[in-house]
């Protein structure tokens, strides 16, 4: 299944990607997706390590990791937000 | 209740918006709000940039504006977030909250912010003269929205 | 710390009040504001009269945000009440606190309404189809004070 | 000693008296100025009566009914205040 996936801020410069759409197999969890991406090594595995500090998204509303992901999902993955 | 959401580059009009939550609203007793301005207590901040994640900032700030309104009785809210490049002393965002009395005006204006802290997705970016850095998160802002899990408030 | 008081009949201008507070002052990061108008929910109200107790009410208000200060790490305040003659869904009164974060500003708000709303010498008088009558103070307004006494807040 | 008292709202109105000057004997209390002036008997009685919720302020500062007065002192009567 086709997953849309969205870096912010900090992340998104550490990254060097702000957007990106990758084919994973269904079914899958926002962590397995994460893994997937960890899987690349380097600032990947290292900015997105289990423990680190960031936040999730699906179709716009946080969530958490264990979150199960459909076709087509828009999944976002952001710093700790610092608005207001 | 009649509720405004914008998330904009262009500056806001505090007065105006206050005054259009009570203009000709005779069940409004009272308006709380709140300003919030790019501070530079150390006079080193050249600018201020705000990212946000467009669509999904519009869509935490009505839930959390929906969650209020289901704690208290409230008339009508305005939320304006700005977002891009931004000078010290310039405002960031407003949360003004109509009601028939102070207490719950007062209540759900602290409770918006509080929460638009820690889920609206924006993030600040300062510039000084060693260059850009991001704004990290502060613990603070978690733990004041813990208080309002209290099942009586 | 700045402190404006001022006892009046003339309007106030809210917007133009609160961004006198921030305007060109980087340490402040956060401006929390209430304004009270007169409300008139069962539309029986003609007008609201203000009367006063000339001397007392801005040494009253000076001390309760004297008080404020002590407690809070305050920028600036601004309070005007206005006085005499007014229309359903006008402004009363204006609150507004500077300082570099919310929560103090916040806090210190309805801080200083609760106080007034019990100590500074003004009694409200409402004029309906059977003529005028002063409004009564309420109990809920006392209690709101006694909240501000826990020692640790 | 003189004592100029005043009275505000609906305490005004029903005592029928905005201010006055009282010439009263030293030492004296609030609460033995407020017996002089139930002492005139009908209103004053009863509007003032021991009980009744109205508010004292000494030279514009809210005070309970020992405190003592001086000569020329300011002194407010009025009902519980409903600014704001």
């Amino acid at each position: 299944m086709k997953i849309h996936i969205l870096y912010f801020a900090r992340l998104r410069e550490t990254l060097g990607t702000a957007k990106e759409t990758l084919e994973i197999p269904a079914p899958a969890t926002l962590a397995l997706l994460l893994d997937t991406l960890r899987g690349r090594g380097g600032m990947w595995a290292e900015a997105l390590a289990v423990g680190r500090n960031f936040r999730l998204a699906r179709n716009q509303d946080l969530c958490p990791a264990d979150t199960v992901l459909a076709d087509g999902d828009e999944v976002a993955i952001f710093p700790p937000v610092t608005g207001g | 209740m009649t509720i405004k959401i914008a998330v904009q580059a262009a500056p806001f009009d505090l007065g105006a918006e206050i005054a259009a939550l009570h203009r000709d609203t005779p069940a409004v007793g009272a308006v709380a709000s709140f300003l919030g301005t790019v501070r530079n207590e150390a006079g080193t901040v050249s600018e201020m940039c705000l990212e946000h994640y467009p669509g999904m900032t519009e869509k935490a700030l009505a839930e959390i504006v929906q969650n209020a309104q289901t704690r208290w009785a409230l008339h009508s809210v305005t939320v304006i977030h700005r977002i891009g490049p931004l000078a010290p002393c310039d405002p960031i965002v407003m949360v003004a909250v109509a009601s028939a009395h102070r207490d719950a005006a007062f209540a759900a204006c602290a409770f918006i912010m509080d929460f638009l802290k820690t889920q609206a997705p924006f993030w600040k970016q300062e510039t000084t003269a060693d260059g850009a850095h991001w704004v990290d998160a502060k613990d603070s802002d978690t733990g004041a929205c813990a208080r309002w899990a209290a099942p009586d408030l």
